[in-house]
């Protein structure tokens, strides 16, 4: 047992405050997002100089020119970037593709993709969801029928985060339709750029430009693009996606939020001349907010540290996530009460508080209860995975 | 006990109910979050035709001479539709303003301009600090010979961007108990010195911003109700707009009600209706439970004011609850919807935004804490 | 619409509160239940107060020897008798059997069963759930076998409030084996002392002895003693079940105990010198306490309201009995917060603050979000009843 | 970061969970509520001859000379079993307290006792206004000459009826600031003047009364500590209680879990187990986030309490989250088990009435509040 870093890992999370505080540009707007043109030119020269320093691959084998390093430094890197607010990190090539093909991928294919996922030039997305096809994942229609060197794949993805970005995407098509849903499912890599795939924006509760819904009517895909076998996609998909749970980027978010809540309460008076940081109901509710974060914090923590176990930490990455997508929508809406009649402030107001920062993250962390399964998915996980209770749906 | 309605009142509500939903589907909301006013000008002269700019105002001065329980079935069904423009603010409050408080010759030159049409209204009372408290405002009025000055800031002023005219919430200086030197002026949006900021991004897309006044003079004319008498008339307008808006917030939580259980009728995954997993299920009946309840307070609350009553505790109750009834509504229905509910091009998320807004106007629970608390002798 | 109360209903309000203050003992102890002999004794002759004045039988159509009060004046009588905490009403005897006779007894079982109810003589008690058969009430096992002039009963049945002290019971038997769960079971009257009864106590967490486990051992019931006709028990024992449910009773218990916790917190000094009541966060949590709660209560008003319209407020009834058991949850968990390191203390100890009784309170309804149909059967109630959601279960 | 457990420690926490399964299911538990001291003499004597009554006692002392992180893992097998009597104040309080501030002989005297098991210890700190700060301590330690004179109550007092030795705060009249006012004492039962009140009745069944001393004269050799030293022993000996009832209120939370998930993989309605419906399973679910989450938390305070470190922060933080995971963990657990779980007969009751009893023991969360504010710089 022992709560506390290494020497080692302090001595990094050091260096990485050391180049956030040299990197960002002092003028930085962190309710800004990816949305924005000029935020997404940021990502992408932050994503180059992580490239550089090796940190976009950070938790990669060194086998794969990763620095090698344990799931618990990968999240020291992730707590800081998300309570820094720093963009550039690379969610679906470095942390999700890279480890896939890695595992599952042939020699070519890892020869051929990972250099530049690693190098942070190129930009992936994910095809899983489908408009019927949500919690019910495996029910996927998209289809991709084999024409000899290639598959043609015809049908939709949605709520493909940037898909209007990427140049390549990971999907799931069927490509045995008559196999039982889980077993007929295919998983391949395509280039966006191919004929046949249109993008259409989902603008987002916020007004932002996240989403996409994909459309594919006769794309063509070259079957060494096919990764792990024909029929083997929902294994290929799943045996990675724990590690995409650990939970600390939600938590984290909402250590940040009550964080600039905490500042915020110190520095405003109030009203007849009391602080905010003095008034007893919020004091009582930012002292359980922040037990319940600390707690959270210690879950992901967990998760990390079973990774390193070499386990497989189903069970508390579920949890994790549930805890900590929840506290960040406790904490915004407390936010917002905190903020009374400024809380209705969007950005770009010039009498918002903290930028409007608060309004902008109560809408996003909506979605977070949601996305990369619904927490009810992921409670039956604890249930049923967990805890070895029955199926219930 | 009587939780029905009359004849009239059917008629009423059946009528806004209907009109509503013809005039104010999700893509009429979306194109008046970049309107000027929020409110087109053909709408507004329905809504003036069928009566409703005029439902509070006395037959005397053109208007239909209705109570705050019809207003509220009205404003129920705006709430359901999520009908955006300056209705609230210069059909209720606008109206009661001058009602309680105005003479002969404002209440027959504005209250007729309200009944006809003519005439929007914004109450102007919140400052930096936003608290519905005597001592928070700032805003001076200070006497020359018979005129006054105004001087000073107000925020959060609904319709601010649009109103053609200002109630304006403004302090005597000279006068050092802060209840007693309020007083309400009536101020032309035209008055030289008065300076509109920009419209406000909100989360309800409304029309809020702020407004400076640089030595504004005005006339003793201007002056609505007594010299020093405005905080209990500002008191009676914050009592019926929290109770205004928490039957139109419930009105809202309704409608996401409606909207959720047809989802969860409809919705399917692993080969049935999504309704039929009770994690699903069980949120639409605590929804429901949230939108009952908020209802019945608001209309409690109403109900007692139309009858003349103070209504503080009632009122603060409602409010109080339907703030937290109908976030927790919005919450369970993002939930329920899944993704789709959160993009732009569906409904629920401009009821949800709209919850939020409505959490903080005529107060927050904080600013309703002590009237709440003394119906339990707190 | 109208919001208050008619003169009348105001009327009987004052008459019955002057009934309360002149007859409860000054030194009552509303901590205490009908698990203490004494306070039984002070329940039976209460009730037959109650009963010399009609008011046993307030709701009783006149034609039985009623009242024929109106639903609204019936919530009025309860509200008070709960918010006083007056013992004596009669649930199972006045509230329920007796409604039910009117509807689907006998002209013969009426003359025999209703006058004693009415009096206040006979303590009836409710043999519906079983060991097995909770919220799954339908699958119930007691047989009931056709032996001629009478049934022959076998089987258990648990949870059964006041058994020890009741002179009979109504009781759900399946009479059909054959039949689809819901349609072979017929309704029984059983006078308790027949031979083959046996009454097993089951103490609550709380100590107190308000249920009982009953077993049924070739129990022989007339056949005259079968309420609604063979295998319609089902029908019988359901249509009444919406009116046990308005929810008064338990929005009232909250009330209460918000009341005496506010009037504590008035008169308590707390820590340095402040008064309980002038803390932020007990202010901020009483007051949206006190919201739901009047919330709660306008809910139980509307159920009794949409009695009186002759309709049948099945969704509604279970909204005010989810909200109004869970407001008692929340109240005296409150209570408890609120009390501090007293709350620990339980009635009889000296130390104990307001006698015990928000402890005791805390406990006792741990079983309403339980009892009467799980607030997890009541909200199905809704869902499927109330908004057309598809069965879940 | 290491949320592993050493050879050592493994060992140690499997033999607690293997001899409390076997010494203390339901029934024990049930029979203690009416003993005299929770424990009888020859568990007592077994717990010393384990070594765990003197598990914090130094080597030197008679004891094992382990740490607190050891000590954390009996007792959260303590509260998986719900193992009651004085273990608690004796083993883990008195021991601290004598090993924080004791002289060497005092230590020499009663530390050997605790580890041979013929001494128990109870912290009499409390009273009227039972708030953990200096201020709150009203009981008066008067000088008469060398020796002290102490009059006063508490309330409170854990194990009060059957402790052998109590550990006094009491305040020096003569110095007006509070936390310097402070001596803590070392008062035998049987002292005279001492008055020790009935058995209060409580959620949990334990032993707690309130104890008055009547002019009660004990020498010098008495004073734990320094003369007006006491507070900062007091504060650390609530931090360590803090701490150590969090984790004995993860370890209830978690046979509290255990308990449900089996009755909801067997429990039939509807023709299946009650587990496969949403509404079960999710709470359940539910329970298990609580649980882990308060269990990790509760390590973390007591592993930076046993380096040295202040860690209040910390341990305001656990017990905070410790008393809200662990109630609405047993919430959550009733209202899965139905019926059978609010009966005497049924062991959940019995962890719901401990985990009521340990949110208000070493600090409710208001308490913690300061401490755990300061974390996030408030």
């Amino acid at each position: 047992m022992r709560f506390e870093f290494t020497l080692a890992e302090e001595a990094f999370r050091s260096q990485l405050l050391t180049w956030i505080g040299a990197t960002l540009p002092p003028d930085y707007d962190s309710a800004a997002d990816d949305s924005d043109d000029a935020q997404w030119k940021l990502t992408l020269r932050l994503r180059r100089e992580l490239a550089g320093r090796g940190w976009l691959t950070l938790a990669w084998p060194k086998e794969y020119g990763g620095m090698g390093a344990s799931p618990m430094t990968q999240l020291i890197f992730n707590e800081e970037m998300a309570f820094q607010r720093v963009p550039g990190r690379d969610a679906f090539g470095a942390r999700m593709l890279a480890p896939t093909l890695m595992v599952h991928g042939t020699e070519e294919q890892r020869r051929r993709f990972l250099p530049s996922v690693a190098r942070g030039e190129v930009q992936w997305c994910q095809g899983y969801s489908e408009p019927n096809s949500g919690s019910d994942l495996a029910s996927l229609q998209t289809r991709a029928v084999d024409d000899g060197a290639e598959f043609v794949v015809n049908g939709t993805k949605i709520w493909t985060s940037l898909a209007h970005r990427a140049d390549w995407i990971f999907l799931l098509a069927r490509t045995d339709p008559e196999a039982s849903k889980h077993k007929g499912i295919s998983f391949l890599l395509c280039d966006m750029k191919t004929p046949g795939i249109t993008v259409r924006p989902i603008i987002n509760m916020a007004g932002e430009h996240h989403f996409n819904q994909i459309t594919f009517e006769d794309v063509r895909v070259p079957k060494d693009q096919l990764v792990g076998g024909i029929n083997q996609g929902w294994y290929v998909a799943t045996t990675l996606l724990d590690f995409e749970r650990s939970g600390i980027d939600y938590v984290t978010a909402a250590r940040r939020v009550i964080a600039d809540l905490a500042e915020y309460a110190r520095s405003e008076p109030g009203s007849n001349g009391q602080r905010l940081a003095d008034d007893g109901e919020f004091r009582a509710r930012f002292a359980l907010l922040a037990a319940e974060a600390e707690a959270a914090r210690l879950l992901a923590y967990e998760v990390a540290w079973l990774q390193g176990q070499e386990t497989l930490p189903t069970r508390e990455a579920s949890m994790s996530k549930v805890m900590g997508t929840r506290l960040m929508n406790k904490v915004t809406d407390f936010g917002l009460e905190l903020l009374g009649a400024y809380g209705q402030l969007d950005r770009g107001s010039d009498a918002a508080k903290l930028r409007g920062r608060i309004l902008r993250s109560r809408f996003e962390c909506i979605a977070w209860t949601i996305f990369a399964g619904t927490n009810e998915i992921q409670k039956n996980i604890i249930a049923i995975r967990g805890l070895g209770l029955p199926r219930n749906y | 006990m009587d939780f029905g309605l009359t004849e009239q009142q059917k008629l009423i509500r059946d009528g806004a109910r209907t009109y509503l939903r013809e005039v104010c589907p999700g893509a009429y909301v979306r194109s008046m979050q970049r309107h000027p006013t929020g409110c087109p000008a053909e709408v507004w002269r329905k809504l003036s035709d069928m009566g409703w700019t005029g439902m509070l105002v006395p037959e005397d001065y053109g208007g239909a001479g209705l109570g705050l329980v019809e207003m509220g079935l009205v404003l129920e069904e705006m709430g359901a539709v999520a009908f955006p423009g300056p209705f609230f603010e210069t059909a209720v409050i606008g109206t009661s303003a001058l009602s309680l408080a105005g003479d002969e010759r404002q209440k027959s030159s504005y209250l007729r301009r309200i009944a006809d049409g003519s005439l929007t209204v914004s109450l102007a009372v919140q400052e930096r600090d936003p608290a519905w408290q005597p001592s928070a405002i700032k805003c001076a009025a200070d006497r020359r010979d018979e005129d006054w000055a105004l001087s000073g800031e107000k925020l959060f002023v609904g319709d601010g961007t649009s109103a053609g005219l200002f109630i304006v919430a403004a302090a005597d200086r000279s006068v050092s108990q802060a209840e007693a030197a309020v007083t309400l002026f009536l101020v032309p949006r035209e008055t030289p010195g008065v300076r509109i900021g920009e419209r406000w991004l909100t989360v309800d897309h409304d029309h809020q911003t702020g407004i400076t006044f640089e030595a504004v003079e005005v006339g003793p004319d201007s002056v609505l109700g007594k010299v020093g008498g405005g905080w209990p008339t500002l008191r009676r307008l914050f009592l019926i707009g929290a109770a205004m808006k928490a039957v139109e917030m419930a009105g809202g939580a309704r409608r996401v009600l409606e909207m959720t259980a047809e989802y969860a009728r409809k919705r399917e995954q692993f080969g049935k209706p999504i309704g039929g997993f009770q994690a699903v299920a069980h949120m639409v009946a605590e929804m429901a439970i949230y939108v009952e309840s908020a209802r019945n307070i608001a209309y409690q609350a109403i109900w007692r004011l139309a009858q003349g009553h103070d209504a503080a505790q009632e009122v603060a109750l409602a409010k109080v609850w339907a703030n937290e009834a109908c976030v927790r509504t919005a919450e369970l229905a993002h939930q329920s919807h899944g993704a789709i509910g959160f993009t732009q091009e569906h409904d629920l998320q401009i009821y949800t935004r709209r919850a939020l807004a409505g959490r903080v106007t005529y107060g927050d629970s904080r600013d309703h804490r002590d009237a709440a608390l003394a119906s339990i002798h707190l």
